[in-house]
């Protein structure tokens, strides 16, 4: 299965994967998700800065998928090997949060609920926006 | 002002045929005349031009001299060249038939001559080089002289007209050569000077073209290190001297001389399709002689003192037809062509660009010289 | 082969995703002495709360049981395990036969021996019928007493809250959440839930109830509309004790989660676990823990052979916004960091990470939680950074680029 | 400093409507320009140390950034411009010798912009590259034009060393040191893709790219730096370094400061010392000098690879072209005073030296009229910028050319021309750790194979349309081109004819 990968060699830090994330999640441009959108856009993905090297880490997709065993509210599913979140389902107990061993699930404050990588399958933004947002190639979108 | 050839580069299009007798049987000149007759449409009557060989049997040891004066004063100052250089065995005027449709004809002489052996020891150049410098030299320094021939046993005829004119005019069929080539003209912007009309020669070698090749000026600009001088700035010209150089003077096989100028592509020599002693070799060959590569349409006949060569360029660009028929080998721009000079040939087949036709008297044929 | 699993809640569900994924055509029978399709327990006080619909309160898809080949027994109780002819007899007679059988029973709401509580209309919180019963009797502004300051008392008195209930919360223990929270952690977060207006009183008990008050043994009186009783819950062992089953606290399993029975396996809150972080035997009652057993025990029914280890107590939930991630155990070197709004404490023992309680702030616990679980050693570590937040990059590159799927070249 | 009498040469104009605070412009600017004020909510600039690298600009994910000349005028001056002014205040403030990078900006004639190419038209073909085998295939080194044939008439030939290119573009000298490791590994990968060669310049090479050597011409220079038997062999060829375009007769000067542990290694020079290139080869003081130096390269190699001489193009660039054809070399290489480098001297950079155009033409008319054009090959650089002028370059009689600037260009280099900082943001000029990330060389090589892969497609265009189908064909194939608003005498020494004619 495809799956977003990246490389600590070559990130920057320089965040962009987190605006290009947060906006094409939210379903609208960069410039209205930020400046013309009533709740903060929430990144799915979120860069670790070091002194010598970042990167950026997102849902591996992983094989345990505790994050799934262990929703209370039967929110996070597996849809061809993806783990998505069903926002409408979801309770904000966060017992993904305490489950996933990468921290990548997200906290959305204002929606009292949580946020996932879904490889942009649910946004319809084709390679997922970290990907093609990424200046350095630091992050890329392959099978292994 | 229009310009004439060497004041300017003038394409032009063309026809050509040619053929050769390899058991040495002379043909006179009238069936060479025909068959570039057939191809009128092919020329534009701003020039024509036959290269017999074997045609001076009686002087087969000298080189004969053909030469277009503009005036009688150029051809004393040429008369006065030649007699510094060489023993002139024997000199006339060169006998024509008047024909309306060529007009303005220079003074033509032609020269059975012999170098002077301690001009030539002087020289410490062999003796055809010396020949050959002394041609270039009368050319390039001697106003309006051209020597337009200057083979053994062998002759350009060449005029402005229309080739089967230029035949008529020259009385073609008075001369008998194993081979012979013809050229019609189509040039582009010229009025058409005599000199600049095909054949070109130097020594034996003649060429008859069709085409206009685009890697002149590299071709030219690297022949003339080599102490050429492009003067007429035709292909023709160049093509001449670079198998002059590769053949004569490197001594190089004229199937290795068409592997320079029109050498297989990279693809061919990659594909392994030649040994890897001959791939070794042409890869070198695209090395050392890269600039003597010709690009660009052309089809020429080269004639030599024992043979023609026949040559496309590798993308096929001109037309070019051959046959077979008993000994003798026919090469035109187009099969009608032949068909005038043998219309029951044998075989009839269009060599495949890059490829040389190369047909040679055999080697126990009397009128064979040289090698 | 022939499944059945008696109970219907995250352990069955995890049976059968465990049975699946190695038997697809076996035939897999659920049978509960609930009527509804599989729900989740710990959303009815969401449900009551009225932040989970009617629809959304069910565990799994509608067409669940359908696309995983399962039939149901719901609303009628199984009452014993004929272990030598391989069937459950349920309360009305028939007899089910399996071949490999689940008990995931789960617990019921203990209520303790009170004086005069048969005298009121008092409340578990335990199951959607419970929730469904408090929500037809609930009245705005309404004075709830509850009885117990657990998870689920508290998680009713959220619940309840959003009725501008008068909450009183009375447990014997001096502090809230003794089961999750320190003591420092329990003071601050019980501080914010008496901000939201919820009064407790610890260290104490109802000496006596009558219809609308409770007499505590401190000597105060506490007067309610409503009484909810929540002081903890019991495993329902019964079954398999019945069949001779072993049982302690609850369910005796081995680590594919079979039971001392041949052919039955158990999972989920009716049994025992081993607490990894602690290493201890005692009852894991949470809902991840449960699924998890529940999938290793359909596994090895199935035929697979399969371990469930690494378990750990450990906890999700949020009072009022403010939320509470914890897990492993609390008993070693500890590391507390502190602000007005949240709060951190991280337990090291042995050269290892191996308890937590992150309050307000709980981004990336789980890098926390898999450092209990891997067991991983500090000294693989940054713990200047390991202590600063939950982050990757506290690992080596080894190890990091392992846990993300390696470098790309 | 109270007084700022320098101007800020540009103005960062930026968009509020269009800027979301990402702040990635102040990430990525190493010269601090960009910086988020939280007291007024917003991106503020210090457009003083704006160097208009367009980093900002192209990362900037809602293109709310602008950077352009700044406004601000100095009185106007006919003679006096802004420039110049700016200049003396510098000096005027730091006592010292102005530095600048990159090639010569100032507004000389541009040859090739005033040379047209030729195309086929009715009496003889063009040729569809698409359709007809199109050949760029190069080979650079003597050729000896010697032949014979045996009795059996096998042929037998002297077989000289060179260098065999798939296309007539190759990447010119820049050492590991004023570009950093990842644009040299990003130049290594290309050239061997490309079926090319790149040039180490005379930093060394660095161990991990010895396994690139048969794509890669060693240099050898003033410093020697890095210089020992394993270099010289780990190349496919050595060139000797006696000049370069954008300085000629100026060494070189590597800051201790970009001396790290690497390049240390890689240059044979103590870590933090200074990397001083003289001006001269300590050793060649005239023609015979060189060739002892050529000489002793090739008896170093065994006669195997060829021996480039690299020099700038100056007023006598044809007679020095001359010697250095006859002091056995292979490959005379020449470097136009538009060339680029990472460090001069301004007032060198921008007065010394002549076009690479006028040079090339009169050294390959030079090299034939004495008839020793074979004996070496030319390479041309100093300012490629398109395969219009490798075209132009090669019918004037290049054999191949040697592009740098260009190659900067396609790895994200915007010309500021400020290398000498060595905080390149595009992380090319740079050996900050944190820059040098920015290029990926995953990302860079691709994009330098594409962008001369491009070019071969563009020359091949080109050469189809003259109805040439192999590039021997368009070297020095003057015919092809026809100067436009040239003079007589600059057509004399270009060798062309004018437009018309």
């Amino acid at each position: 299965m495809k799956k977003v990968y990246v490389n600590e060699d070559w990130c920057l830090a320089c965040h962009l994967c987190e605006f290009y994330c947060a906006a094409a999640n939210s379903g609208k441009s960069l410039i209205n998700a930020f400046k013309y959108s009533d709740k903060k856009p929430v990144p799915r993905i979120r860069v670790e800065e070091g002194s010598e090297v970042n990167f950026a880490v997102q849902c591996r997709h992983c094989d345990a998928k505790p994050c799934v065993k262990g929703c209370i509210a039967g929110a996070l599913s597996v849809v061809d090997g993806v783990v998505v979140c069903d926002e409408n389902k979801c309770v904000g107990c966060y017992t993904c949060v305490l489950s996933c061993p990468y921290g990548c699930v997200v906290i959305d404050e204002e929606g009292h609920r949580i946020q996932k990588c879904d490889l942009c399958t649910k946004n319809h933004n084709g390679e997922p926006a970290c990907v093609q947002g990424c200046p350095n190639k630091a992050i890329v979108f392959e099978e292994r | 002002m229009l310009q004439r050839e060497g004041e300017t580069r003038i394409p032009a299009g063309c026809a050509i045929s040619g053929f050769i007798n390899r058991s040495g049987r002379r043909t006179n000149g009238s069936v060479i005349v025909n068959s570039i007759a057939c191809m009128h449409e092919r020329s534009n009557g701003l020039g024509g031009g036959f290269a017999g060989y074997g045609i001076y049997p009686e002087y087969r040891d000298q080189y004969a001299f053909h030469v277009f004066y503009d005036s009688s004063e150029s051809r004393v100052k040429t008369e006065a060249f030649l007699d510094r250089h060489f023993d002139v065995v024997n000199l006339s005027r060169i006998p024509i038939r008047k024909n309306p449709r060529i007009t303005d004809e220079p003074l033509i002489w032609r020269y059975f001559v012999n170098p002077l052996p301690t001009k030539l020891q002087d020289s410490q150049l062999d003796e055809r080089t010396f020949v050959a410098r002394c041609v270039i030299n009368i050319n390039d320094k001697i106003d309006g002289a051209y020597v337009f021939s200057s083979g053994k046993n062998m002759g350009v005829f060449k005029a402005v007209g229309y080739p089967e004119d230029v035949g008529d005019f020259y009385r073609l069929e008075e001369y008998s050569g194993w081979a012979w080539t013809v050229h019609g003209r189509y040039p582009t912007n010229t009025p058409g000077w005599w000199g600049g009309a095909h054949p070109f020669s130097l020594l034996d070698y003649t060429i008859v073209h069709n085409g206009e090749i685009s890697s002149y000026d590299a071709n030219r600009r690297f022949i003339e290190m080599f102490g050429y001088k492009c003067n007429l700035l035709t292909d023709t010209e160049v093509i001449t001297y670079i198998v002059d150089y590769l053949h004569r003077r490197l001594g190089m096989p004229l199937e290795d001389v068409a592997k320079v100028i029109a050498s297989p592509f990279w693809s061919e020599i990659e594909s392994g399709k030649f040994s890897p002693e001959e791939t070794e070799k042409i890869r070198h060959f695209r090395n050392v002689y890269s600039s003597l590569l010709i690009t660009g349409p052309f089809s020429i006949i080269l004639g030599y003192n024992y043979g023609l060569m026949a040559l496309n360029d590798r993308l096929k660009l001109r037309s070019m037809v051959a046959a077979e028929k008993g000994d003798t080998i026919y090469i035109s721009s187009e099969e009608c062509s032949i068909r005038t000079m043998c219309p029951d040939v044998d075989k009839i087949w269009s060599p495949r660009g890059g490829e040389p036709i190369i047909a040679e008297l055999d080697k126990n044929c009397a009128e064979r010289v040289g090698k | 082969m022939n499944y059945v699993i008696i109970g219907n809640s995250a352990a069955a569900i995890g049976t059968i995703s465990g049975i699946r994924e190695i038997d697809s055509t076996g035939k897999i029978t659920v049978i509960s002495d609930e009527k509804y399709h599989t729900y989740s327990r710990p959303l009815i006080s969401y449900w009551l709360e009225g932040k989970v619909s009617d629809k959304n309160i069910y565990y799994r898809p509608a067409d669940f049981y359908e696309k995983n080949g399962v039939e149901t027994i719901l609303g009628k109780k199984a009452v014993k395990i004929e272990k030598d002819k391989k069937c459950v007899v349920l309360e009305d007679g028939i007899s089910v036969p399996y071949d490999k059988l689940m008990v995931a029973t789960g617990s019921k709401p203990f209520v303790p021996p009170m004086n005069g509580l048969e005298k009121t209309n008092y409340h578990t919180f335990m199951s959607y019928d419970s929730v469904k019963t408090i929500r037809s009797e609930l009245r705005e502004g309404m004075k709830v007493l509850i009885i117990g300051a657990g998870l689920i008392g508290l998680k009713a008195a959220e619940a309840l809250h959003a009725y501008n209930a008068k909450i009183t919360v009375v447990d014997m223990a001096d502090r809230i959440l003794p089961s999750i929270l320190d003591e420092r952690a329990a003071m601050k977060m019980q501080k914010y839930i008496e901000s939201k207006g919820v009064k407790f009183i610890l260290k104490t008990s109802a000496e006596e109830f009558t219809e609308h008050k409770a007499k505590l043994k401190n000597g105060e009186d506490v007067d309610f509309d409503m009484l909810i009783v929540a002081v903890g819950v019991r495993p329902n062992t019964e079954l398999i004790a019945d069949a001779g089953g072993k049982v302690e606290r609850g369910v005796i399993t081995d680590m594919t989660q079979k039971t001392s029975l041949d052919d039955i396996y158990s999972a989920g809150d009716c049994t025992v676990s081993y607490d990894a972080s602690s290493d201890t035997e005692k009852i894991l009652a949470l809902l991840p823990n449960a699924y998890m057993q529940g999938e290793v025990a359909g596994r090895n029914m199935a035929g697979r052979e399969f371990y469930y280890v690494n378990a750990i107590p450990m906890n999700a939930i949020g009072f009022f916004g403010k939320h509470i991630i914890s897990a492993g155990s609390y008993d070693g070197e500890e590391y507390i960091a502190e602000t007005e709004n949240t709060y951190k404490k991280l337990v090291f023992r042995d050269n290892r990470l191996v308890g937590y309680i992150l309050m307000g702030d709980v981004e990336r616990a789980g890098i926390y939680t898999s450092m209990i679980k891997e067991r991983i050693d500090l000294g693989e570590v940054d713990v200047e950074m390991l202590k600063s937040k939950p982050q990757m990059m506290m690992f080596g590159k080894a190890r990091r680029e392992e846990k993300l799927g390696g470098i790309i070249k | 400093m109270a007084v700022n009498f320098n101007n800020a040469l540009f103005e960062i104009v930026r968009n509020p409507d269009r800027c979301i605070k990402c702040r990635v412009c102040e990430r990525q600017c190493a010269n601090e320009v960009h910086k988020y004020d939280p007291e007024q909510d917003k991106m503020v600039a210090n457009e003083l140390n704006c160097v208009d690298c367009q980093r900002c600009v192209c990362l900037c994910p809602t293109n709310a950034l602008k950077i352009r000349p700044n406004e601000n005028q100095f009185r106007m001056n006919g003679n006096w411009n802004m420039q110049l002014m700016d200049e003396v205040y510098k000096q005027a403030g730091s006592g010292g010798v102005l530095l600048s990078a990159m090639g010569n900006p100032q507004n000389y004639p541009v040859y090739w912009d005033k040379i047209l190419l030729n195309a086929s038209q009715v009496t003889n073909p063009p040729i569809d590259p698409l359709r007809e085998p199109m050949e760029t295939k190069t080979f650079l080194g003597k050729k000896s034009q010697k032949i014979t044939y045996d009795k059996d008439g096998k042929a037998h030939y002297e077989k000289t060393p060179y260098l065999e290119l798939d296309l007539p573009i190759m990447f010119s000298a820049m050492s590991f040191g004023s570009i950093s490791k990842n644009a040299h590994e990003s130049l290594a990968r290309a050239a061997t893709a490309l079926g090319t060669y790149y040039n180490t310049g005379e930093g060394g090479l660095h161990r991990d790219f010895y396994k690139y050597g048969k794509n890669t011409i060693v240099q050898v220079a003033s410093g020697r730096f890095g210089v020992f038997k394993g270099y010289l062999d780990a190349g496919a060829a050595v060139e000797i370094k006696m000049g370069q375009g954008a300085k000629p007769g100026i060494g070189g000067h590597l800051p201790g400061m970009k001396v790290n542990e690497e390049i240390s290694r890689t240059r044979m020079i103590p870590m933090g010392a200074d990397a001083i290139s003289p001006a001269p080869h300590h050793d060649i003081y005239s023609i015979e000098d060189l060739r002892q130096l050529v000489n002793s390269l090739k008896e170093a190699t065994n006669g195997e690879k060829p021996i480039i001489v690299k020099i700038a193009a100056v007023h006598n660039v044809a007679a020095i072209a001359s010697g250095i054809a006859r002091s056995g070399a292979d490959i005379i290489a020449i470097d136009g005073f538009r060339g680029g480098t990472g460090a001069a001297p301004t007032r060198i950079r921008d007065n010394v030296g002549i076009p690479i155009e006028l040079a090339l033409a009169s050294v390959d008319s030079r090299l034939r009229d004495e008839g020793i054009r074979n004996d070496v090959s030319i390479v041309a650089a100093g300012s490629m910028r398109s395969a219009a002028d490798v075209v132009k370059a090669i019918a004037l009689g290049a054999d191949a050319v040697y592009i740098a600037t260009a190659a900067l260009l396609a790895m994200g280099c915007h010309l500021c021309r400020s290398c000498n900082t060595g905080k390149c943001n595009w992380g090319i000029a740079t050996q900050r750790a944190d820059l040098v990330k920015r290029l990926n060389p995953n990302v860079a090589y691709e994009r330098l194979v594409n962008l001369v892969t491009a070019w071969d497609h563009e020359i091949k265009e080109i050469m189809g349309g003259m109805g040439i189908n192999s590039i021997e064909s368009l070297r020095g194939n003057r015919l092809m081109l026809r100067g436009i608003g040239l003079t007589q005498k600059e057509l004399d020494i270009l060798g062309i004819m004018h437009a018309g004619e």
